[in-house]
Order: C-alpha cells, then structure tokens, then sequence
C-alpha cells in the first residue's frame, strides 16, 4: 500500500517535502507519520512533543481536508491517500 | 482570476476587467515584500489545496460581501523586497460592500489557505510565523 | 500625487510608486461611474479649495493611520460609465494601517469636499445629492 | 468694491458660476448673495426659503473658509473677498 506524505514550511526543509511511503494496510495515521518522520530526530521534534503527541499546532489534511487533530489516532490511512502536515499557515 | 503563481500580475489590467455592469467601486489590496532586515522571501504553497481554498474563499466573499467579481493572485517562490506577494480585486456596486469583501478575503488567506512564507537573511532565514497558529509560538502581524 | 484634474490616471504606475521603504501593504480604491440608467455623469469641483481639502485629507491620514504614502486623484469633467471618478492610493507598514487609512479619506472626501456630480441622462439629468447633506432631502450612498 | 461670487452645482447652473458683484463697501454677506441671486426666481428659490433665510443644506465659504451659518447675516465682505455657495457637496 502506498501513501503520499507531504510535508511543508521548516518540517519540508527537515524531513523532505514528497514521500512515498510504503507501509501495511490499515495502519494509523499518526504511526506512519511518526515512522516517516522518524528518519530526523529534528524534523521529529518539530512535530511531535515528549509523549510522541502530535504538537497543537501541527495540522494535517487527508486528501486536502484539514482533520480534526484528535481523530489522527483514529484515522487509518488507506492506499492512494495524500496525507499533508504542516504548521500554522503563514500566507498573504 | 483566482491563481497561485509564482509569475507577477498586471494590477492596472485586473482592474479594467473589473469593471462590469453595475460595477461602482473597486478596492485592491497589494501585500508587499517589507524590507525587515531581510534579502528575500521564499514563499511554499500546498499549491492544489491552496487554490481550491482561494476559490472557496472567492466564492463566499461575492455571496456575502454582494461582489460582482474577484480576482485573487498569490505568489510563490523566490521574491525581494518591493514585489508583490498577494494582490486581490474586488469590485462591487458601492464602497463599504468593496472594502468589507476586500477585509474578509485577506482575513480570510491569513486564517486558513496553505501557505508559508520564509523570510531569508544574512545568517540564514525564518519561517513567518502564521497569525493563527494557536500555540505556534510567536506571533506576529505581516 | 494629490490632483484634481480631467485626465485619467495609470493606476499601476501609481502602486509602484507608491513602495517606499517599509511598505508591506498597499490599499487602493477606485470609484467608478456606475451604469444607473445613465449616459454619462458631469463632475464639477470648486478645484483651488478642493486640492487644498485632499491635501490636508492626505495629511490627516498619513499622522492618523501611519502611512507612508498616499495619493488622492479626482477627476472633474464629463465621464462615461466605467470611467475613474476617484483613485486613491495608500502605502503603509501592515494592511490594518492600509485599509484604515484608505477607508478614512474617502469618508473625509465624501463629507467635505467641495465637488459635486451630476448624472447626464436621456430626459436631461440630476444632481447627486450628497450624504452628509443634513436636511438635503433624499441621501443616497454613491 | 468688488466681490467674486461663485455658485456651483445647481445653484450654478441656475444663477451662473463666477460673478463679480460690484457693491458699496460694508454690505452684508446675506444681501450681497440676495441680491445677486435675484436675477432668477429658481436660483433664489434654491438658496433662500419663504422667509428669506438660507435653507438649511446651503453652504458658503469666505475665501476658502466654511462659514458658520449663523454668521451669515453678521459677516460684512470686504474688497476682493470670494464668496462660494453650494449645495452639500457629493464628490468621491
């Protein structure tokens, strides 16, 4: 199963900004992206604090929907998906 | 036009295309490049969310703001100092509808369209941090 | 520029001149002969009284709402529908300072300066009644 | 002793735009514009109501200084004084 994971703003400059991961169905969301982010302790860090919760601030959408930060337990990502996280956007 | 590019656009043009049947007043917003201390700015988009948001946002602010058009055009890439980052054209029938669809797009852009901006120095760069990053630390007004 | 003139105006030309160290937002509104059954409207200013008003407006907006530069455009004369009655444009550090500045000349413009349209009509025409004409019979927001 | 007197917008097109009224010196700014004004029945009516008094939209300045109304009456003009009025002005 293939997931897309993009990653924005200084977590891109950490951990890449395009990744094709390649993981078990039905694994949870917040696994996979603590798996991929896993590769920099930095980029890490960035996104999840001490207890490997995701930080408040972090937002991630699923196919361009923004999720609701306390289903990322609970979502299983699926193959295909496009999974995007980032910080407080910044435009304008 | 809704766009997010990393080509400039031509105001005086958007502005003479917004003008149309029953058209009374236009406000345009130019956010700019500021010189703080900084060499460039490197603006990142999540570019097809982003423009799917910006025609969303286009859509509310003529059903809510009584627009007759909008154009939204965001930057990306590498810009200095002086250049356009964000320019908006609304036009309307009367002003305070203009100015209040003007406010509520920009409004809008900052709280929620994904988009960052990196400010590049001397000793290297910061990323902006957004206005409604709520715990994301510093905040500051751009 | 502060003008009271019959010429149009490159509004592009007057944005980028209007960046000036430290600007990172730029509010322009343009006011346009809007097609209410009209052929043409017939602006008239007392114009040595009227310049010296949007200078002082000019003024008053800069120390007001922290600008760095504005300029203020009236045109006089016969304008057909679609054509610039009144550009103006604003520099300033952030946007709140930009829209506030913005929005206060044109309500300073509105409220007291001596000029006045009339609408050129197939059945002859009517003067535009203004809106802070207290006991001016009917109001209407232009 | 001579005064301009400038009437715009309607009151213009009624009674004419730039006029020098030539007058005894130490009139009163009320009868001058009387005065002038009574050349048309219309550009009277505009500017004076039933009791010969200005209606209360009309405005006047003084060499490029508003007026307050309640001062018209008092205000003696002075040789090469410019006298504008108008109807409430409706620009931007």
């Amino acid at each position: 199963m293939n997931v897309r994971i993009r990653f924005f703003a200084q977590f891109g400059e950490l951990l890449g900004t395009d990744i094709i991961a390649e993981s078990s169905s039905g694994v949870a969301l917040d696994s996979l992206i603590k798996e991929v982010a896993s590769k920099n302790k930095e980029g890490y860090d960035a996104i999840f604090d001490e207890h490997g919760s995701f930080r408040e601030f972090v937002i991630i959408m699923r196919n361009g929907k923004r999720l609701d930060m306390a289903d990322a337990k609970k979502v299983r990502v699926a193959d295909g998906d496009e999974i995007a996280v980032f910080p407080p956007v910044a435009g304008g | 036009m809704i766009a997010v590019r990393t080509d400039d656009i031509d105001i005086g043009k958007l502005i003479s295309d917004a003008k149309q049947r029953g058209t009374g007043a236009i406000v345009v917003f130019d956010g700019v490049v500021r010189d703080d201390d900084i060499k460039e700015m490197n603006i990142e988009a999540y570019e097809e969310v982003a423009l799917k948001e910006l025609e969303r946002i286009a859509q509310d602010a003529k059903q809510k703001h009584n627009l007759l058009s909008v154009d939204i055009i965001h930057r990306t890439g590498r810009l200095v100092v002086g250049e356009n980052i964000l320019v908006t054209v609304v036009s309307a029938g009367h002003r305070e509808e203009a100015y209040a669809g003007s406010r509520f797009i920009i409004e809008a852009i900052k709280a929620g369209v994904p988009i960052w901006k990196k400010e590049l120095t001397n000793d290297g760069g910061r990323w902006v941090p957004g206005e409604h990053g709520h715990g994301a630390g510093s905040r500051k007004h751009k």
